[in-house]
C-alpha cells in the first residue's frame, strides 16, 4: 500500500484538517464529534441540510458543504458509517429552526445511525425529515436484500435538493423534493480494481488483470458479476441497458414522522425512463480512472440515449462520488422535470462542486 | 441473581474478549461483508471499558446505558446502533438496580432483543445476529420457567445462541450488507450472530468464575 | 492494462468527441488537424491564448478552453507533442486580428512544434507571441539540460492570462504577465505508482512496493531520485523545501520578436520565495491519488509556509495537470500580487476550471 | 548523380527501414527518453510514403519540401520539426531539379543540417541526432573535395554517422528529454543519432542497388 498518508490512526482527522484550512472561507470543522459544517451555519429561516457516510468517498460528502448544498456532513472511518452522535451534533450546529434534513444512502450501516440520531433529534423537539438514496439498479430487488444501495443519485439530491433549500422551501418541501429526484434516478457502476483502505493495508478484493466487476456499490463490494474485460463501447452498453432495460422498481422505505414522532413506511416506485424523458447524465470516476476515460464513456452513453429518444439535458463528468483510488466508473441517470432542473441550474459554491458563484 | 459488580465484570471481560476475537470476527466479516466487525466491537468495547471507570459506582441501569450510548458513538456500521439499541433499552428497564433476579436478566435481554428488532428490522433467518438472540432467549426462558438458576438459564442461552450462530451458516443473507451477495452469502457464518454468542458467552464465565 | 478505451488507435480521438458533445456550450472540436476551440471563438478584440501538448494530462489542456481559459488547446498523441499544422490551425481558426499567445511547456518536442507553427503563423501577418513555461525546480539547472520543464505553473498562467486577455489586455500585454507569473512560479512533483501509455499497454517505469520516485515530470520521466516511501509528512517536506530553498533560477529562452520576425534570446529570472511573500498554493494529483490524500498534503504544506512566513492567498487542490492514472502529487507556489489575484480570481467557465459564472 | 527517381525511392526505402526499426529505436528511446522515437518515425514515414504518391512527378525540392512538410505534421516529439526542418531546407536549395550532382547533395544535406541546428540549437557532442550528422557531412566533405562520387561520398558519410552514432554512447546528454536523466544518460546509444544513421544508410542503399 502506497499511500500519500501519516499514520492509518490519523488519515481522517488529517485529512479533514487540510481541508478545514483549504476552504476556510466556506466551511469549518468539529472534532469530537466530527462534522464539517457551514462556515456561515445555521443560515436563518434555511432547512438545514445534512448527511455523512464512511470516509473514502470524496469530495463526497464533505466536499458538498457550502452554498447551495448541504450545511453539515458526517464522516466515518474510511468505509465506515459514521455514529448517531455525530449527527446530532451536526443537526443542533446548523439547524436555524427551520428543521434539518437527513439524505442517507441506503447502506445498513448509514441507515441505522442516521435513524438513531433523527430520534434524538426529534426528541430535543427539532423537526427532522430523513430521505434514503437508493438508485443502485445492480441491486435487482428489496425483498432478499437490504435493498438499492444509495450511488450517484446522493450528489444529485444533494445539489438540487441544496438549490432548493437555499431558494426557501421548507422542511416538507426539501423532503418531497429530495424524494423525488431519488425516484427519478438510478445508477450503475463497474470496477477495473480494488481500492485498499489505509487500516487494511490490501486490497478489498481481487480482480484479475483480465476482468472487472460489474454492478459495484460504492465500496467495491460485489456487483452483480465479474466479467471479462471489455472495450468501453461494450461496458457502456451494458451499464446502460442495465439502467435503461430495468423495470418499475418498488419498495418500502422508513421515513420519520414529524407530526407521529414515530417511523413509518412509505412505498416508493421509480418509474422506467421512456422515450422522450430528459436526463441528467452523471458519468462518475470511482477515483482512479482518468476523466478522459470517462469522455470516452459519455461518447458511447450519449449515443445509446439518443438511439433511445433520451434527451440529455445537462451533464456533470468527472470524480465526485469516488472509492479512493480504485479505477472504475459509474453512471447515474436523472429524469429532469422544470423544478429539477432550475435547482440544479442554480448556483453552488462548495470545494466539490461550483458554479454560478 | 447477577450483582451490579458481575455486571461490570461482564463489561469488562467482553471488553477482553472481543480484542482477542477481533481477527476471527473480521474474518468472518470479510467473507460476507467489508472486513470490519471485529474492529468495530473491539474498538467500542475499548470505549466502554473506558467509561465503566466513571459509572461503575452507578447502577446497573445506567451503567448498561452508558454502555450503549458508548457503543452508539464509537462503533458504527451496522452493528453499533443495534447493540447500542440492546444496552440501552436493557439499562431502562433496570433502572436503579444494584442486582439482577433469573426474571430481571430475562427481561432485560428482551427488551435488548427487542430493541435490536425494531432497529434492524430483521427476522428469523435473515442471517443476523437475531439468529443467535431468538434461540439463546428461547431457551433461557424455558430454563427460567423450569425454575432452573440465573447460571443455569444462562448456560441454556450460551447453548442456545451458539446453535443459531452456526445455524446460520448454511443461510442465505436478506439483511445488511451480506445480502447483496446473494447465493454467495451462503455457507459462512454470520459475523454479527458470533459477536452476540461472545457477549452471552463472557456473562456465564463471569457468573461462573465468581 | 485496464482501461476505459476501445482500441488503442482511436483513444484521443474518440475522447475528444465524448468532450465535444458533453460540453457543445463551451466549446467545439476540429479533427485533421485536432484542436478544441472556443465555441465562440473568435472573440472579437480578445487576444487569442493557445496552448497544447501531449494528451493524458486531462483536464490540461483541453479542459481549459473556454471564456476566461484558452481559446484553443492542441492535443498530441498521448504524451505526445502535437504537430505545427494544429497549432497553425488553431490559431488561424481563434485568432480575431488581436493576436495569438502560444504558451508552451517546455518540453523539447512541444517548444520545436510551436516555435515552427509560430513561424507560419507570423509569416501569415497574424501578431504571434510565445512564452516558455519552466517551473520545475526537480531541474537545477539549465546548462546541463533541456532546462526545467513545464508542470503546474502552466494551469496557473493559462487561468491569469485568460482573464487578462479576456479583460482586454492586448498581445504583449499578455505576454508580459503570463511571463510574470511563470518566472514566479516553482514546481515538484512526485509519483508513487507509473502510469500506463494505451499505446505501450505496460507501466511507463517500474516502482517498487516501497520506493516513490522524487522530482518527475509530467509523464513519469525519472526524478531527481528514487526513495524508499515514506509519509505525507515527510514527502510534503521534502517538495516544500525543494520550492523554497531552491536559489534564484536565471536561463536564456527563445520568444519570438514580432516586430523582428525572428527568434531572439531572452533571460528570464526566478527569484526565490521569501518571508512575506504570498502565494497562490496549488496542490495537484497526478490522477490516481484521490483528493483527500491531497488535503493531508495541504495541512503540511500550509504548517511549512506559515512557519516560514509565507501567507497562501489562495489555493487550488485537485487533478488539474495529470499523467493518466498515475498516483502522485506535485505542488506549485506562485507568488501574487494584485494584478495576479485579481485575474486569477476573474470568472472561468471551462470544462475544467469553473467559477464565477 | 542522384536522381529524381532515386531519391523518391531512398524515400520508400526509409519508410520500410523505419517500419522495420521502429522496436528498435524505440527501445533506445525507453532506455533515455520516452519510447516512442521509432513509433514516431515509422509514422511520419507510413505517411510519406503516402504522400509520394502525389508528389513523385514533380521535382526533387518539392518532392523533399512534401517530405518536410508531411514529417512536421506527422511525427510530433522533438524530432519531427527537426527532420521536418531537415528535409524542407533540403528541399528549398533544391527547387525544380531533376537531379543532383554530388555537391548539389552536398548543399541539400548542409542545408537541412543547418536547419537541424538552428531549431534544435544542440552542438557537438550534445548527445543528439546532431552527432551523427557532423562527422557524416565532414567526411562527405572531404570524398568531394578529393573527387570522388557521390556513392563514394555517401559511403563515407554513412561510416562517419555510424561512427559519429556509436560516439553518443559514452556522452551525457545536454539536450532533450534525456538531459533530465544526466549521468544515468551515459551508456545509451542516442535514438535520433541512429535514425539518422538509418537514413543516410538508406540513401547509399539505394544508389548501391541502382
Ligand atoms: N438489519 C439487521 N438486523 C440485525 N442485525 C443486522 C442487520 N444488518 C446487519 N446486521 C448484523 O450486523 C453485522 C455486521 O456488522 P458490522 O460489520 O459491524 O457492520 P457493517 O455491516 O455496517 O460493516 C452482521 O453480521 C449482522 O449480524
Ligand atoms: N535540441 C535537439 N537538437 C537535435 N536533436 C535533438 C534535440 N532534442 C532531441 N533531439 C533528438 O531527438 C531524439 C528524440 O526524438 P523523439 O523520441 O521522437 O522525440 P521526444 O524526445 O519528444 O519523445 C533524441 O534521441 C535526439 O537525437
Ligand atoms: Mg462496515
Ligand atoms: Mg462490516
Ligand atoms: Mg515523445
Ligand atoms: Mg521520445
Amino acid at each position: 500500500m502506497k499511500k500519500l498518508i501519516n499514520a492509518v490512526e490519523n488519515v481522517v482527522r488529517e485529512q479533514l484538517e487540510g481541508m478545514a484550512s483549504a476552504h476556510a472561507d466556506v466551511l469549518k470543522v468539529s472534532y469530537e464529534p466530527t462534522f464539517i459544517y457551514r462556515a456561515d451555519a445555521p443560515v436563518a429561516n434555511k432547512v438545514a441540510l445534512i448527511s455523512g457516510g464512511g470516509s473514502g468517498h470524496e469530495p463526497m460528502h464533505g466536499g458538498f458543504v457550502g452554498k447551495g448544498m448541504l450545511d453539515a456532513a458526517c464522516p466515518g472511518e474510511v468505509f465506515t458509517s459514521p455514529t448517531p452522535d455525530q449527527m446530532y451534533a451536526a443537526g443542533s450546529a446548523v439547524n436555524s429552526g427551520a428543521g434539518v434534513l437527513y439524505i442517507v444512502k441506503n447502506y445498513t450501516g448509514d441507515v441505522l445511525n442516521f435513524e438513531a440520531a433523527a430520534e434524538m433529534l426529534a426528541g430535543e423537539g427539532v423537526p427532522v425529515q430523513s430521505i434514503l438514496i437508493d438508485d443502485d439498479a445492480a441491486v435487482k430487488d428489496s425483498l432478499y436484500t437490504a435493498g438499492r444501495r444509495g450511488v450517484g443519485a446522493t450528489v444529485i439530491t444533494e445539489k438540487i435538493t441544496g438549490a432548493a433549500a437555499e431558494a426557501g422551501y421548507d422542511l416538507l418541501q426539501c423532503a418531497d423534493l429530495c424524494r423525488k429526484v431519488n425516484t427519478s434516478s438510478r445508477s450503475i457502476g463497474v470496477a477495473l480494481t480494488s481500492c485498499i483502505v489505509p487500516a487494511a493495508g490490501k486490497p478489498t478484493f481481487d480482480l484479475g488483470d483480465g476482468e472487472f466487476e460489474f454492478g459495484i456499490g460504492i465500496h467495491g463490494e460485489p456487483g452483480r458479476r465479474r466479467l471479462p474485460m471489455a472495450s468501453v463501447d461494450e461496458i457502456t452498453e451494458m451499464m446502460a441497458s442495465a439502467i435503461l432495460d430495468d423495470g418499475v422498481y418498488t419498495r418500502t422505505v422508513r421515513e420519520w414522522d414529524q407530526a407521529r414522532g414515530e417511523w413509518v413506511d412509505k412505498e416508493l416506485v421509480n418509474a422506467p425512463l421512456r422515450s422522450g424523458d430528459g436526463v441528467i447524465a452523471f458519468v462518475n470516476s470511482m477515483g482512479g480512472t482518468p476523466v478522459s476515460e470517462l469522455y470516452a464513456m459519455y461518447r458511447k452513453l450519449s449515443g445509446l440515449l439518443d438511439a433511445r429518444g433520451i434527451r440529455i439535458a445537462r451533464n456533470l463528468i468527472g470524480p465526485y462520488i469516488t472509492s479512493l483510488e480504485m479505477q472504475g466508473a459509474s453512471i447515474t441517470l436523472v429524469k429532469v422535470d422544470d423544478e429539477i432542473l432550475k435547482f440544479w441550474d442554480a448556483p453552488v459554491l462548495t470545494p466539490g462542486l461550483r458554479w454560478g458563484v | 441473581m447477577v450483582t451490579k459488580e458481575q455486571i461490570v465484570r461482564w463489561l469488562e471481560r467482553l471488553a477482553s474478549v472481543l480484542a482477542e476475537n477481533k481477527a476471527y470476527l473480521t474474518d468472518l466479516d470479510s467473507a460476507i461483508g467489508d472486513a470490519d466487525h471485529g474492529t468495530n466491537m473491539a474498538r467500542g468495547f475499548a470505549k466502554v471499558a473506558e467509561k465503566l471507570v466513571s459509572v461503575a459506582d452507578t447502577d446497573i441501569g445506567n451503567i448498561l446505558k452508558a454502555t450503549g450510548m458508548t457503543l452508539m458513538s464509537s462503533v458504527g456500521g451496522a452493528s453499533g446502533p443495534l447493540y447500542g439499541t440492546f444496552f440501552m433499552r436493557g439499562g431502562a428497564v433496570t433502572a436503579s438496580r444494584e442486582e439482577l433476579s433469573v426474571e430481571d436478566l430475562g427481561e432485560m435481554l428482551h427488551a435488548g432483543m427487542q430493541g435490536i428488532q425494531q432497529r434492524g428490522r430483521a427476522i428469523a433467518e435473515d442471517k443476523t445476529m437475531i439468529d443467535a438472540w431468538i434461540p439463546a432467549l428461547a431457551a433461557y426462558d424455558t430454563a427460567r420457567i423450569a425454575g432452573e438458576d440465573t447460571a443455569a438459564a444462562l448456560r441454556r442461552a450460551v447453548a442456545g445462541a451458539e446453535a443459531g450462530m452456526k445455524a446460520t451458516i448454511p443461510l442465505q443473507a436478506r439483511k445488511g450488507r451480506a445480502s447483496y451477495l446473494g447465493e454467495r452469502s451462503i455457507g459462512h457464518q454470520d459475523p454479527g450472530a458470533t459477536s452476540t454468542y461472545l457477549m452471552l458467552k463472557a456473562l456465564l464465565d463471569t457468573l461462573e468464575s465468581s
